[in-house]
């Protein structure tokens, strides 16, 4: 079920994150590119790596009043609240439309507790069509008091191997930026068993009306997200990439190819570009035809030629 | 997404301004109501394109031009308003749900306030041409005062009574557009009456205040910031009843942003 | 010695950081203004409401290799590495230069030791024409293997009462954004004494060269200003102004008085200008000028209006 | 900072221009070998401002004109490229230390790479007003090829030799522009002789090497990243031996961009 296509999964760009074979190293970052079909109209699904979807919870989600975004300097802030049509719905209504593409579809799983989680996991291994799932452990945990998941390695380590032990998927472990030092975190998921780790989300930020004297933002703070935000996931996937030995998915302001290059020259087998898709439908593409193109350029045979080849 | 030029992008009144750019001849038919994102080509400017309605839309032999009317209320439209001829843009829609338009409801109250006049005028322009003059139109237009009301010239000479209201009485009638409203809504038939509107938040809701009790359908126009605009980033939620008076969340890009004014939950807002 | 003019600390600008007394809020960030006379040219440094020059170590440093900035997306990554004249050079050649302007001086501080932290205090307090003391967090522990002083509460606590144990002048403690939650270390300062927290410093970052495959910096990693993290730096000082009690200085990514005002807005007391300075030499003035002007318009007659008054 | 506007900025070679600027008269006199921080106004391009090197400068009745030679090499330079006349301009500057002319060496040989012709061109005009043809001026210029060779016209009519050299031969002889020195050392007499080189890093670290044996004093213009360009962030150091030997950062903003070539640390770069 992991493995989709022969052959384009034999090429140049070809990648595997575990036991995942992808055509190419682009995927586009859940929340950011609907259940796919939203843009569908701009970009051939077939060509992309992967699709991962908005985060699933058990439960459909409304998410945080609105407005829920704002832009700031090279970047934008969001509180969407994690608002998803749940997990049973997704199957139902928005999986059977992905099933016809020649792309690997991850589901982005999320639970206020643990066993949230586990319940999600379970439902999506069974369906038809999921290839993987990408654990979010940005969420608060509830029973916890609100801490989130992804600061606490002990808590990332029992998502982990709690997910693990029921699917047989590829178990990616998204994690959040907003801690000290993020290489605990991803020791944790290796630790427990994770296939792959994805960084970063977004970073936790806040602007305010200064008219109004309120937050732009119902929420307060949201997550911030594009351009802005490079350097610093650039630098936790550098740092994740030489401490770990599964694969690094790295997500975080990535534009175009030269961006998706920098993270894989620092160690990252694969990229994911979300805001971006709000900036250029088709940034995917061009990105995808980019890295090709430096590819054919530098005489690079295998993506593993590109794969940490910074040069210290 | 397209790629457009800018053919003209005149000042109309201190901060307002009207646009036009070319685009190539398959950009499809839009529907009064709906938006496209819009932001230079280059990418010096914002990150996000922004959302502005269809003003006006005409096809020449061998392109498209589309119309806006903005005003500058911050950084995106600052940029905007600073471009000059032939700089480019990119453009992506036509995009979300325009106004219906339902053949038996013959009696219609177009309604804009401020900025609210672009969609107002394209659907105007649109009945014109659908309804032929048969049906009755009216079209009320608010604004701060005189200078704000703008693009009239499009509406004046068509069929339809067409009635101002500014706040200060500098132009039309003295007060908010929805006081011209009884006038117009006064013993009419609600099974045959349609009203369009669309203005600031605060207008649409007074307007759906002012409704509940007559019973009259009303189609408004809302926005909410934006950053995809086609229904991916779930940023731009307004919490509506749905069928079976379940609150949920629709996307104003997608679902919108023409809604039932009764649909919409304006508690939320 | 902390209060320098009678009728500039009344006015509508004036601020209070404890016993430290100046006519407007707006600093120049340490290692943005290099010692003051650099700018002397460009802007009339009395107008400032306090200098922060370059940190200041007990010997004087070389700092790292070039190249030390690369710009990213709405920012700049550097990695100086703390070059500086030395506390001893500083009070001989800068100093003396300084105490001229009716501007209070504030001195940086850091040290690879609590020890270096302590004697470069005491040393600066002996000192005429300093007006008080930030001591910067964020540098690494040498002693305890490297780890910052700033991602550890109890180093932070440390180092803040120790130096307020040699010196009588107010203490700023400036935090590190690089940690889970910048609210533990603001109450470890604090608890530990500090008359203030300054935040944020850099946030830790890094860009590569993909034609060459190394990193743009020498350094490798680098800290990130600018407007891109000005949502980071908003967020962190909203939430520890709304858990401390002392005044909290913002930082990061100020480059207009709309900027300035939303700190004020948040929580802060007065703020710093880094990156701005060397996009516009004169970004303190149009800020103070822009503070003032809003001021106006709003009927804001003191500081402490503005002061925390978003509405949520 | 000075705003002024640009009077043109016309592309020479593939990827070089040549830009004007207008600025008041109040612009102080730069030496040659001091440099600008440049920026569009307006605020929508990169963050930092960009150094260049004073290619020209001349002064009319009410305005001072700066012009600039300027290679595309990222994305400052791109948006630079892309700005047409009368586009408003950020200008810090003049800057740092220029070349030092010492009167009493005669013999100048003058040594510019790529766009090292900029500061070269500058210092060759000063050098032909101050000391008015009496003293011996060589110009050598190199480049990959004819087409990079830009802005001969100016120091073709000027006293002294001009020497080229082409790494493919295309113009001049075929070589580096180091090449050519050998040809106006020989012989010469240190005391009374001094080099004035700008040009790539490799270039400079070459002729670092090459005049080491010679005793021949040199002046070179270096680069490094700049974020301030007066000396205050400590971005743009470089490592020199000061006077009793020591190494030492100094800012090349500040300090130089123009440093004797002995002075500077070449095994650092
Ligand atoms: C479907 C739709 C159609 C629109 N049509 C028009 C039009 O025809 N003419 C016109 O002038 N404007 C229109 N708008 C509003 C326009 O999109 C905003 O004014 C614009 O995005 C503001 O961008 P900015 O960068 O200038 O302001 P910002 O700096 O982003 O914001 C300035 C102020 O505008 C508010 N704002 C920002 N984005 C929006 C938004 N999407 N909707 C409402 N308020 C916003 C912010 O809350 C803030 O108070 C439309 C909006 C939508 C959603
Ligand atoms: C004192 C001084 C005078 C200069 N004079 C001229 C001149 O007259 N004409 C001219 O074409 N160029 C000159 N330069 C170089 C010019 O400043 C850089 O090419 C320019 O800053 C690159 O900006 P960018 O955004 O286009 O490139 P970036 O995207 O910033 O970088 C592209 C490449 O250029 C390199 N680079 C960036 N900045 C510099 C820099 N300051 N010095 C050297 N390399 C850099 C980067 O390492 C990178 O490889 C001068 C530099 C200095 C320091
Ligand atoms: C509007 C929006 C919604 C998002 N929703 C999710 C989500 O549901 N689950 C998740 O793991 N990450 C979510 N993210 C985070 C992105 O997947 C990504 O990690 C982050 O935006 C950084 O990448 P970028 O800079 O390319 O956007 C969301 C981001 C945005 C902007
Ligand atoms: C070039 C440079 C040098 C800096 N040096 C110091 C320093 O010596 N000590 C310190 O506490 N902070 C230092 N900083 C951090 C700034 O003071 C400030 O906290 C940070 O740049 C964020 O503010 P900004 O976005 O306004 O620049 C430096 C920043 C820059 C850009
Ligand atoms: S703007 Fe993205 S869902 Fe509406
Ligand atoms: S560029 Fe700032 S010190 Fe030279």
């Amino acid at each position: 079920m992991t493995n989709r296509k022969g052959n384009d999964t034999q090429g140049k760009l070809a990648v595997e994150i575990g036991k995942l074979k992808l055509k190419n190293p682009v995927m586009t970052a859940s929340g950011t590119f609907g259940y796919g079909e939203e843009y569908a109209p701009y970009v051939d699904l077939n060509r992309l790596g992967a699709i991962i979807v908005k985060g699933l919870s058990l439960k459909p989600r409304h998410g945080n009043p609105s407005p829920r975004i704002m832009e700031t300097s090279a970047g934008m802030l969001n509180a969407i609240g994690l608002q998803n049509v749940g997990v049973k719905s997704f199957i139902r209504d928005k999986l059977p439309y992905l099933r016809q593409f020649d792309t690997a579809i991850i589901a982005n799983v999320y639970g206020e507790t643990i066993e949230e989680y586990l319940r999600v996991s379970e439902i999506l291994t069974a369906a038809d069509g999921v290839h993987a799932l990408e654990i979010n452990v940005s969420c608060p945990n509830v029973k916890k008091g609100g801490v989130a998941f992804g600061t606490d390695p002990d808590m990332i380590a029992e998502v982990t191997a709690g997910v693990k032990g029921v699917t047989d998927l590829p178990v990616i472990v998204k994690l959040s930026p907003n801690v000290t030092d993020i290489t605990v975190m991803a020791k944790a998921a290796e630790a427990a068993g994770a296939d792959a780790v994805s960084l970063i989300n977004t970073i936790t930020g806040m602007s305010v009306d200064i008219e109004k004297r309120i937050p732009h933002l119902k929420n307060v703070t949201g997550g911030l997200s594009g351009p802005a935000i490079k350097p610093i996931a650039l630098r936790m996937v550098w740092q994740v990439a030489t401490q770990v030995h599964i694969p690094v998915i790295g997500v975080g302001g990535i534009m175009s190819a030269p961006d998706a290059l920098e993270f894989f020259i620092v160690g990252a087998r694969a990229v994911q570009v979300g805001t971006a898709n709000f900036v250029d439908p088709r940034a995917t593409i061009r990105i995808i035809e980019g890295i090709e193109a430096y590819m054919n350029r530098h005489q690079t045979v295998t993506m593993d030629d590109l794969l940490g080849s910074l040069k210290i | 997404m397209w790629t457009g030029s800018i053919t003209f992008n005149n000042q109309l009144a201190p901060q307002c301004l009207h646009m036009a750019v070319r685009l190539p001849a398959e950009f499809p038919d839009p529907v009064p109501g709906q938006f496209v994102m819009i932001r230079p080509a280059g990418g010096d400017g914002p990150l996000l394109s922004r959302p502005l309605s269809i003003y006006q839309f005409h096809r020449n032999q061998d392109h498209a031009i589309l119309e806006f009317l903005y005003r500058v209320v911050g950084r995106g439209t600052e940029l905007l308003s600073r471009l000059t001829p032939a700089a480019e843009m990119h453009i992506l829609g036509p995009l979300g749900r325009g106004f219906r338009i339902e053949k038996t409801r013959t009696h219609r109250i177009l309604l804009a306030g401020g900025m609210g006049v672009a969609p107002i005028t394209f659907l105007a322009q649109y009945l014109k041409g659908q309804v032929a003059g048969k049906d009755e139109l009216k079209i009320c237009l608010g604004a701060k005062n005189c200078a704000e009301i703008v693009g009239v010239e499009r509406i004046k000479d068509m069929p339809g009574s067409l009635n101002i209201a500014t706040d200060d009485g500098s132009l039309g009638s003295c007060g908010l557009v929805t006081d011209l409203l009884p006038d117009f809504t006064q013993g009419c038939d609600p099974r045959k009456t349609m009203i369009y509107a669309c203005g600031p938040m605060a207008m649409l809701k007074a307007l759906a205040e002012q409704l509940a009790p007559t019973g009259i359908p009303c189609q408004v126009s809302i926005e909410e910031r934006m950053a995809c605009g086609v229904g991916a980033c779930l940023g731009c939620a307004v919490t509506v009843h749905d069928r079976r008076g379940k609150r949920v969340k629709k996307s104003v890009c997608k679902d919108g942003p023409v809604f039932n004014i009764e649909d919409i939950c304006w508690d939320q807002l």
